[in-house]
């Protein structure tokens, strides 16, 4: 099989320094892995695709934010996006993602820390998390975990001083891949157990090439903050489809907030890259995160994975031509086309939903049956979710085109049902 | 379509040898590039870049009936060396100066010889099919490597090598 | 030519009979072809797969309709294609298609011949007409088309004596490839005219490749009736794809007919696997009909096309596996995974659809604003055709799964947006 060909293309390297479990800083890591190192640090770069990357928006320093440049605004492309958040953090800032080089600092800068009260919880997929948990527990990882959820987000941030690094995905001493994210380690074992597979040990009983996707998945996921301890959960337990998600929130009936102009308990769906890939013909095939997004590359004699993580519409030959023999342009094409479709379908059910949310402002306290409105709420909450979920991963439907596509489906569905609810049933013919 | 047109090259080739001969030279003896000469799919794994087709090759249903130079030289004798000559030097050439796009993708030129090749050994089976109905021009004559482009050694994916229309 | 050849090898088949242009009688092609002329005859055979293929229904012949065995009907499994199609003749009999063999009986004695006077227009698809329509053109295809196409189906039935045959796809001399049928000479014509291509002539002009799909393309294909004279026409003159289709016919201000409980003037969408086909991924890398529906396979010491055209889930080895080297379960099941998707969001956009129709029905002539009913019958024809195009689509979406599903979500907000223009508008807040 493909892999295990390019996998024998293994690495000899020499030891200049000793690491350790704690050594957290990549440049120490970086003198015995020169290439990767190199590549791990050009994740500044900020190009932008048809629908990915990102672009590099200069701004003025402030006391408040000393960042010089910034993603662009998701919510100025799309104010409709505003509509759908109304009420939430996220109608404040919303930016198009960038490399990981700026998880930590996007994190503290974001006006969403100013209108919301975060907690240390959100530093768990924007930094190197494996050293201070274990500090902070002690030498027990999730009671350091459990420790710095609880803590407000100012203070927790004094504990972390990188962004993601070697360490998190590494053992130091073998190299070889490793979970160090309480919530995935969390999250997969209740997703496998859905299967019928009890007490899956991700770091015992994974493969090597489920490790190369398993090791995004420890972030680019969807995810809630459960009960007042603010514990970071995967909603996993029912299994990784948009409707075992969204029959989990009801089911524990959790809401993120309560909209602003219609009075729904809506939901905010986040960056479900590693469940939508888990729909898709890539999944199904094998193909992990990193054959795409960390594609082998040769440096001299030596055939390294490309840390340089980002589009591969930036790196087509190689993310994609070892198992493609179309001409580069032709596979940008083919992305786009799926892209486009999706985005068209996307743009159709933001309009529905704009639409369900004007209509249910419209009838509130207006002597509208309230039953109805509680319908129209319900299915907003449910349809807002479904578009949230294709809008929020960042793939633009990439990842599983025809899950993505029936997904806005069924969201133009529900919020045209919603709008029907609201009005009074027609007078049939007598 | 991939690869560079390696045909259109060939006139330019005695040229540019004088100047390269140095560096292909060099080559031919270090990565004991005269493998070429030989039969054995080993020599050609000399290069490691071409390992993965080796280690493919040993995964591949033709493994026990076909060697490298069984579908990637032309059957007739100077055929043969002239293109293992052009070859060896072309890649000892981007072997040495690293100057090579990858993934390695076969050129149109070697394409042709492969298409040969599976002719050469599989005529009988496959008369039906060439038969030359090519009043579309004979555009496009049946392409094996369309649908079998993973018989010599074994890929993931599907066998999408044709060009795109 | 394929009898003297001097190039690659032997011809391998032994000419016993003289074959003509006018030699209809595939018996006779079968002696020099004796192996693509068993598989031919083997389109007899009924196996049912997950969504395709056909059961043999067995039924008492009657005078009127002799035969003893036909496929399962459509409109029994889902009675809500007779609402769809209220008023039409699709609502009295709609049967699953089976093969080849049946093409011209089964035409015949479709009971959608008793409740409309169908014209000779129908043979084109149904028979084999080289001969015939050169016959009543004295030499002339067209013109022989046009008579045919003028004449009652009873009459124009009497030019025609087989099933599709080998002279409709062959040249008797050469055995190349070539397109014999009007309809889709000038379709492709109007299709390419429309890329800026013209004067397209397809048997000059298509490559091996492309003619491995065209052949099929001549029937299964989207066509309507022109004019007065009934003359089969493809609506390709603006494009391939679903929108410009209808747009063609409101363009033209065409109609099938109007609906019987709803007044909409409605369209009947049919088998567009070849409009479908050209959308997909299949299609983008050059995989034509033949390479599924006719894959190679050893005979004795030969390879020969499988002339047993039929649903490829019933030679996956053959069809699938040279180029996709997945156990034959997996491939069976991925193609599932798509038709469960597509299928699924069409019995969605069929709820949308029946409850769009019940509600027009129930408002019409009860004093609603003539002008909000229009609105929803024009988006019930848009709906209708969309869905339908979906449905008349013989692949469950697997052709094109992204597009299918891209036009069922269209599908469902139309109709949707149709039921919400019957409705008075909301009451707005005070
Ligand atoms: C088969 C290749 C492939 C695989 C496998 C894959 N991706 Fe992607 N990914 C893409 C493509 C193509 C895009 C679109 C990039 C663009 O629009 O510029 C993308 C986009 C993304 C983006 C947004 C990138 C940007 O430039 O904004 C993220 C984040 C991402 N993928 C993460 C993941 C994760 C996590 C996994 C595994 C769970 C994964 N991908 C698996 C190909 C892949
Ligand atoms: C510790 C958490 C974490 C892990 C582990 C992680 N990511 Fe990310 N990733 C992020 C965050 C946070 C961002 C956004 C950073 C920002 O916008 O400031 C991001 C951004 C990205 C982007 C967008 C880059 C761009 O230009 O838009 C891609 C692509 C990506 N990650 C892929 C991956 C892949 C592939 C893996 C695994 C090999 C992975 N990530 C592992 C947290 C993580
Ligand atoms: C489960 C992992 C995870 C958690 C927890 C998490 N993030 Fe992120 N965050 C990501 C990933 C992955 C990205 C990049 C993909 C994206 O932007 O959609 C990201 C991107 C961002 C970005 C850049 C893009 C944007 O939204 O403007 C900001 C800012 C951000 N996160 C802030 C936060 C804050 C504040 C919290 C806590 C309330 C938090 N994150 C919690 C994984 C996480
Ligand atoms: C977000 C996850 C992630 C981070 C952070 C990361 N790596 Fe990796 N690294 C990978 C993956 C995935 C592979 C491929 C491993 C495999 O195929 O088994 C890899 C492979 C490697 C290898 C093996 C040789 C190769 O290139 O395939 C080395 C050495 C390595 N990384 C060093 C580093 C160093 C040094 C850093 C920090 C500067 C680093 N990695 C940061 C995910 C990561
Ligand atoms: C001197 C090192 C070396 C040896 C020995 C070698 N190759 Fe290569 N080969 C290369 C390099 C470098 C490339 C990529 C350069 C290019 O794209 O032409 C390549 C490319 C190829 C290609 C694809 C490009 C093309 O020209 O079509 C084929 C096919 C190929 N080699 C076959 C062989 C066979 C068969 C043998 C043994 C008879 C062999 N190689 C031995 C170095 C070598
Ligand atoms: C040196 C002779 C030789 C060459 C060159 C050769 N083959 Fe074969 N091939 C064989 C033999 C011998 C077998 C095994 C016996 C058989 O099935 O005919 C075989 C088997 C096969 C098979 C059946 C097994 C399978 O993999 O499905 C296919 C298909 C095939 N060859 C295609 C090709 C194609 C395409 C080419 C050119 C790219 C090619 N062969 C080149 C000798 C050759
Ligand atoms: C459109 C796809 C397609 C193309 C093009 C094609 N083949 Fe095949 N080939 C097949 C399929 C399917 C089979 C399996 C037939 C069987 O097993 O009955 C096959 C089988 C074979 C076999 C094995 C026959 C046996 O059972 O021993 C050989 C050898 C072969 N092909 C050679 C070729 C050669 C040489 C060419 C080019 C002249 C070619 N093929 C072009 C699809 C194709
Ligand atoms: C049975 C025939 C056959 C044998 C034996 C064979 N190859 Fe190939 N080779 C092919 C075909 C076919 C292609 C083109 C694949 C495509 O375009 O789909 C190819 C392509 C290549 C390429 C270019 C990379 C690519 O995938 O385009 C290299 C390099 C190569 N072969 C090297 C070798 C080496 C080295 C050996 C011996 C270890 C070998 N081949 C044995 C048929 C063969
Ligand atoms: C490790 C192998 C591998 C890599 C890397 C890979 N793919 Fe694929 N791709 C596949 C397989 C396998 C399929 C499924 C079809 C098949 O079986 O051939 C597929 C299917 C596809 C399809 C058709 C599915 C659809 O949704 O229409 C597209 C388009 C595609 N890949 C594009 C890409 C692009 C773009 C990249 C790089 C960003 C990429 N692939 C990277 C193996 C790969
Ligand atoms: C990549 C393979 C592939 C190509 C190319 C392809 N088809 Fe299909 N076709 C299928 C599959 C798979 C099905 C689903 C069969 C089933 O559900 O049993 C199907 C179903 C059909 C059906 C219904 C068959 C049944 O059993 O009821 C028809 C008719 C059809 N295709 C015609 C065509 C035509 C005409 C073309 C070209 C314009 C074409 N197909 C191209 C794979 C293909
Ligand atoms: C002359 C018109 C015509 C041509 C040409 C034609 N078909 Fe058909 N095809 C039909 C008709 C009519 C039926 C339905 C017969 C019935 O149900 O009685 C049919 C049925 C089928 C079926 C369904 C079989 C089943 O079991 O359900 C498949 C698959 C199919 N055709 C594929 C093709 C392919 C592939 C080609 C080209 C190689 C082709 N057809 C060429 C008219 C045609
Ligand atoms: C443009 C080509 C074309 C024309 C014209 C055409 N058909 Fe068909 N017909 C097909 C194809 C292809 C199928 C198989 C696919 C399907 O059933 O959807 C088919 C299937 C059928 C079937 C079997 C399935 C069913 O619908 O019960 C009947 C009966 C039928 N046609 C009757 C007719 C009648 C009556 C006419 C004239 C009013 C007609 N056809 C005109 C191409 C055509
Ligand atoms: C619906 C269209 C259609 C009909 C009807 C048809 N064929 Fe074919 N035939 C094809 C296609 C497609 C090919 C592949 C041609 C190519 O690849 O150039 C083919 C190929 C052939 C070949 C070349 C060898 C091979 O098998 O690939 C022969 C011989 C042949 N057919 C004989 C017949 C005979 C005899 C009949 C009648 C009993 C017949 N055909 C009916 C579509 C058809
Ligand atoms: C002649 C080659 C060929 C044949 C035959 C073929 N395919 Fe494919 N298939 C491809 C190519 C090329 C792609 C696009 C992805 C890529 O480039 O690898 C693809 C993509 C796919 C995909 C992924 C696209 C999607 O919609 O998710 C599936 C599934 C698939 N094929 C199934 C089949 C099945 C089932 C059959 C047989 C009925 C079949 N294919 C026949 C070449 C082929
Ligand atoms: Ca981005
Ligand atoms: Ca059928």
């Amino acid at each position: 099989n493909i892999f295990e060909r390019k996998q024998e293309a293994r690495n000899p390297f020499y030891r200049v320094v000793e690491l350790t479990d704690d050594t957290e800083d990549p440049a120490v890591w970086g003198k015995n892995f020169p290439l990767q190192y190199d590549g791990y640090r050009r994740t500044v770069d900020q190009v932008r695709t048809r629908f990915g990357g990102s672009e590099a928006v200069p701004r003025t320093p402030t006391a408040a934010d000393p960042r010089s440049v910034v993603a662009q605004s998701r919510l100025e492309e799309d104010p409709r996006l505003g509509t759908m958040w109304a009420g939430y953090a996220f109608a404040k800032d919303f930016r198009e993602e960038r490399g990981h080089a700026y998880m930590l600092e996007d994190q503290v800068y974001t006006e969403r820390q100013q209108v919301a009260k975060q907690p240390g919880t959100c530093l768990h997929c924007h930094a190197s998390m494996w050293a201070p948990y274990r500090k902070a527990g002690e030498g027990d990882l999730f009671r350091g975990f459990d420790r710095l959820n609880a803590m407000p987000y100012a203070e927790a941030r004094k504990w972390v001083s990188h962004p993601v690094a070697c360490v998190d995905c590494h053992d130091a001493q073998t190299m070889q891949l490793r979970v160090t994210r309480p919530g995935f380690l969390e999250g997969i074992k209740a997703a496998k157990a859905a299967q019928g597979v009890a007490g899956y040990d991700v770091n015992r009983d994974a493969t090597r090439q489920e490790m190369r996707a398993f090791v995004c998945g420890q972030c680019h996921v969807e995810y809630y903050f459960k009960g007042p301890e603010k514990r970071l959960t995967y909603p996993w337990s029912r299994g990784l489809k948009v409707e075992q998600i969204a029959d989990y929130y009801d089911e524990s009936g959790f809401k993120d907030w309560v909209h602003a102009e219609s009075g729904a308990p809506v939901l905010k769906a986040q960056h479900p890259e590693f469940e939508m890939w888990n729909q898709g013909i890539h999944a199904r095939s094998g193909v992990a995160c990193a054959d795409c997004h960390m594609p082998y590359t040769r440096v001299g004699a030596l055939k390294i994975s490309d840390h340089h993580v980002r589009s591969p519409l930036l790196s087509v030959s190689h993310a994609c031509q070892s198992c493609h023999r179309w001409p580069e342009p032709e596979l940008k094409a083919r992305v786009e086309a799926s892209q486009e479709r999706v985005f068209g379908m996307r743009n159709q059910a933001m309009d529905a939903l704009v639409a369900l949310i004007g209509d249910i402002k419209a009838v509130r306290g207006n002597g509208a049956a309230a039953d109805r409105v509680e319908v129209a709420q319900g299915r907003q909450r449910r349809a807002q979710f479904f578009l949230d979920f294709v809008e929020a991963e960042n793939s633009t439907g990439f990842h599983a085109p025809q899950e993505a596509l029936r997904i806005l489906g069924q969201s133009i569905d529900l919020s045209r049902q919603g709008q029907l609810a609201l009005r009074p049933p027609l007078v049939a013919k007598k | 379509m991939g690869g560079r047109a390696r045909g259109a090259l060939a006139p330019v080739v005695a040229g540019l040898a004088g100047v390269a001969a140095g560096v292909g030279a060099f080559t031919f003896f270090y990565a004991r590039g005269a493998s070429y000469l030989t039969n054995d799919p080993k020599a050609c794994a000399n290069c490691h870049v071409m390992n993965e087709q080796y280690d493919g090759w040993v995964k591949s249903s033709h493994r026990s009936v076909a060697v490298c130079n069984d579908c990637h030289t032309p059957p007739d004798f100077v055929g043969k060396y002239a293109t293992k000559a052009s070859n060896g030097f072309w890649h000892s050439f981007y072997f040495t100066t690293g100057a090579f796009p990858e993934p390695i993708r076969i050129t149109p030129r070697n394409r042709a010889v492969t298409e040969r090749a599976c002719r050469n050994c599989h005529s009988a089976v496959v008369e039906a099919m060439v038969a030359d109905r090519a009043g579309h021009g004979g555009r496009d004559a049946v392409s094996c490597l369309r649908c079998h482009g993973s018989v010599g050694h074994l890929e993931l994916g599907a066998g999408g090598s044709l060009p795109v229309g």
